[in-house]
């Protein structure tokens, strides 16, 4: 069975459950990349817009700056598991004991 | 929230999609505080690997900001026990 | 019938659309709790991140600053009530007159 | 918008999604309205309760927001005559 | 068929492509707006709220940010369809070869 | 995301997932940009129409963001060759 609809009108010989879980992940990759390519446009892209292509600082900033971000999201990951924090996210787990 | 009018097929469901949220709540708050941690801690670009004082912010900010939903969200049931959150738990 | 499919692929039983009303109370609890824990960061979390604990000023400005917000959140939804204004919000409410 | 190939379920199925997204619209104008004024108005947290003048501030926030709203609605509904507005309508 | 569950439990006589078409260039169109809406409100509107009316300046500041803002909606539409950069956005891309 | 153990039909309606995805992604990003590229632009409001310098920066914005992209995009890519982007493409 699917749950929110999201594995759609499945058609048969289709596990909904199973293309639930894979869009949640393509989802949660997703987010990342979106507020990576944000973080990083904050950080390395200057402002004055003067020219349209990349300089070679702002290349090099980019670069690192992927590898940071992906090192800060296995830390923060790391972080989570060993503290097995689900309950510290949105107010869901508040309802969780119907 | 208040389930008690709901059937038992009902109460069923829900919980099922509650927990669907919270996994997709805490998928949600992990890369919000990813995000939040690299603003505020990683402002040097001269290296690609974390510097030992980076490293020690992330994990601050990481504890910091957990214990701080954790105080927000015990302030917030209290707040509302006079509302959905006590018909909740009827 | 429930829309947006939200309520998935109800079981024989369940009222659909009790369930899409559930879910839409449930997303806006959740949704006024995550803005108030980015709220409250910001309004009393030093970004020094010297220690791993909250300090007794960061403590008593949380507790205090929940309080706040959800006096905000009670005014502005009077405000909002009285002036019946539930057209000021996106624009699906242009496109209401099919 | 172009409504006019929609057979009249579909119209029907469509106006009632319609009514669902306002209601969803409505909802998000509102937590955002809270936040943007929560943020502007409130800085002085040696009290939980709103002084005189963050309550001002507030009211003040909240009714020029709509007010903002509401005349960008109408030149965006203007501005949009030519396309897919207009074909709405039709 | 549709995907995602968008058109819902679609009765019969009812094209679910159709209406996940109609649903995407609807919350298209909501999200330019509420951009619109936060971005001239930031422009725009003063910080001080010392009274509830829109004055002047205010007014006509929001008349021209809306023109402009859709100028710049036109003109980056242009942009992109020039360029194809139809895999800038997200990571879906990214697994596109299934 | 390992797709190995799709079934034939899994794969299919996977593929009609991701293709409305990158649709998605794609309008996300559109808007994005616009906002993104409209807030650093745009500061004179003495005037409804675009100036030279003004449409200039939308132009310089628009594709420096792309490139952007595109740059982290092949980051991300190679960063996660050995994870689930490998198992993927296998």
């Amino acid at each position: 069975m699917s749950f929110l609809g999201r594995g759609g009108n499945a058609p048969s010989g289709v596990n909904a459950e199973k293309i639930d879980m894979a869009i949640t992940e393509l989802d949660t990759v997703t987010d990342f990349f979106n507020r990576m390519v944000s973080s990083c446009h904050a950080k390395c892209i200057s402002a004055r817009y003067a020219e349209p292509d990349l300089n070679k600082g702002e290349s090099v900033c980019i670069d690192r700056c992927v590898a940071k971000f992906n090192e800060v999201q296995k830390k923060v990951g790391e972080k989570l598991q060993n503290r097995g924090a689900t309950n510290a996210g949105g107010t869901a787990s508040t309802f969780g004991s119907l | 929230m208040d389930f008690s009018n709901f059937s038992s097929a009902e109460q069923a469901h829900m919980t099922k999609i509650i927990e669907k949220k919270q996994m997709q709540d805490f998928l949600r708050m992990y890369s919000n505080l990813v995000e939040k941690c690299f603003n505020t801690c990683c402002n040097d670009f001269t290296s690609k690997a974390l510097s030992t004082k980076e490293d020690l912010c992330i994990m601050n900010c990481t504890e910091k900001f957990i214990k701080h939903s954790e105080r927000i969200g015990a302030r917030f049931a209290e707040l509302n026990a006079g509302s959905f959150a006590s018909r909740c738990r009827a």
